[in-house]
């Protein structure tokens, strides 16, 4: 048997997960058999402009389908739960004030936070817990999760636009500056 | 700029204001219409659009979620001070207060852009797929468990629900009570000397807490039985030593 | 947006299929844009000897990774063991009250903890035991592991929400089905 091409090992390995993988566990499975960090750059550059795409979002490598394909791909038994407004709006809190409390979430939305929807953002792995605050009761702080960065095609929190671009959008154009 | 108000609340009276979730959404919706930049938007103005707006509401007959009247007192109570000249004004902050108020609705705005921002991403599952059959080949050391972080919070919530049925025993602390230390002091004291009050803890309680407990107890008794008319208090001055003699 | 390559499109469909498709189900998301056989034969040529391969049985394609890498890709022995609620709940309890012993998790569950529950735990390598309770019989006592801080994508133990904060703020209320 002629020793196998590092490269197809990496592919095969990725095309297998269903979970995106780091670095780090392509390398533990490569061995001494090559570096995974220039295989993975390569693997992502001979993809680039195909079906599917080598994704790397929060130091985690996962193939997905080229997004410009939706269109072709949508199946109505596999659409992702629905999140309501309220719901993208606390992770979007979330996102950008991370970590942060379930009170401080309230303050900037103005409402609290209602029943389910922190759950619901639990169970669908977009959020975690990490550490608490250093404030009476000690509230637990919510960050988002390296799911989340996949589920939303993120290669870091960084691609997030910042607030202050947000801020200055479309609506709030000073009208003409006078 | 006109809104529907529909949609009873869970409640079945108290109605929410149509896609609203909250006063500080409206606020924001109606800072809109002032088609301004956040920054320079008329607090006075706002103040003035939301009371509109709850009128409205009202004379609809729609009760409105409490939430939704605090904050009109607060913007009533805000806009009362802007009006005045600052040398009248009962909250100095008051400019400061519509600031505050112009921020937090700036930050709702720009996490709502945001929240729509990522709602227009390509996600996965609608716009990206994974592998449809994925061949669960890799991790080798995952022989392990297949258990998520929501399947184990769940299962730490029913515990906590559970938790009712437990009980939880606690070391009963040795304090004196002041019936203990009227009794003490009742037994004890005898003859017209002049005594030190302190001289009548009882020699077990020399921990700090219990100690300090025998001292307020005692000297609580120590007052009762004073205006029962049976001992004298006397002390030479604040923290000097509390002298007690029957009468 | 220019029109996608119809090359791309049977390669992403036949990487998000969830089973093997017929070149008619491929012809027919194609449409006019293309003919599914040269395509899908095309597609079969460029992935020949990579670490993918596209295999056509029964009439059907679909992608595999080659099979004279499977030995490079460290198949795991054993499937993931799902875990039982009793599992779960037993962990829960050893999460929060560590150091514990197997009567106190009981007494806290209000049922008996069986021997297998337990020793799933410890083949998982979530839970292990630590020392002896220094009472009559000198019970085992469990924790957690490092790896249960893994498992769960925790950076700490106190990361997990207090169980008041889980039933008064409604986390993970359980509902009716508890």
């Amino acid at each position: 048997m002629t020793a196998p091409d590092p490269l197809s090992i990496v592919e095969a390995l990725l095309f297998a997960a269903a979970e995106p993988l780091s670095e780090g566990a392509v390398q533990e499975v490569l061995g001494q058999r090559g570096e995974a960090g220039p295989l993975l750059r390569e693997l992502q550059r001979q993809y680039a402009g195909r079906g599917v795409r080598l994704e790397c979002g929060g130091g985690r490598w996962a193939f997905r389908t080229a997004p410009e394909l939706a269109p072709f791909l949508q199946r109505p038994d596999r659409r992702p739960r629905r999140l309501s407004a309220a719901a993208l709006e606390t992770l979007a809190v979330i996102a950008y004030r991370q970590p942060v409390t379930r009170g401080e979430i309230e303050a900037v939305r103005g409402v609290a936070v209602s029943r389910g929807t922190l759950d619901l953002l639990v169970e669908t792995g977009l959020v975690a817990p990490r550490g608490r605050k250093e404030v009476p009761g000690r509230p637990v702080m919510w960050v988002t999760t390296p799911h989340f960065l996949d589920h939303f095609g993120l290669s870091s929190l960084d691609d997030l636009p910042r607030l202050e671009e947000l801020e200055g959008a479309s609506l709030f154009k000073p009208a003409a500056d006078g | 700029m006109e809104h529907r108000l529909s949609g009873a609340g869970e409640g079945g009276f108290v109605v929410e204001l149509d896609g609203f979730s909250g006063p500080l959404e409206l606020l924001l919706d109606l800072a809109r219409a002032q088609k301004v930049d956040l920054a320079a938007i008329s607090i006075l103005a706002l103040a003035d659009q939301y009371l509109a707006y709850l009128r409205r509401a009202r004379r609809m007959q729609l009760r409105l979620a409490a939430e939704y009247l605090v904050i009109a007192a607060w913007l009533l109570y805000l806009k009362s001070q802007l009006l005045l000249p600052p040398e009248e004004r009962d909250e100095p902050d008051a400019d400061e207060m519509a600031r505050d108020l112009a921020e937090r609705l700036r930050l709702l705005d720009a996490v709502r852009r945001g929240a729509a921002w990522l709602a227009g991403r390509p996600r996965l599952g609608s716009a990206r797929f994974p592998r449809g059959m994925p061949e669960d080949l890799p991790r080798r050391r995952e022989g392990g468990a297949a258990a998520t972080l929501a399947e184990l919070l769940r299962a730490c919530a029913r515990l906590g629900a559970r938790r009712g049925g437990e009980v939880v025993r606690m070391p009963r602390p040795r304090l004196m009570t002041v019936e203990a230390a009227l009794e003490r002091l009742s037994r004890l004291l005898v003859g017209r000397e002049w005594r030190e009050l302190s001289a009548f803890l009882p020699p077990d309680y020399m921990e700090l807490l219990p100690r300090r407990s025998a001292l307020a107890a005692s000297f609580v008794a120590s007052l009762e039985l004073a205006r029962r008319g049976e001992i004298e208090l006397h002390q030479t001055r604040p923290f000097a030593p509390l002298m007690i003699r029957r009468r």
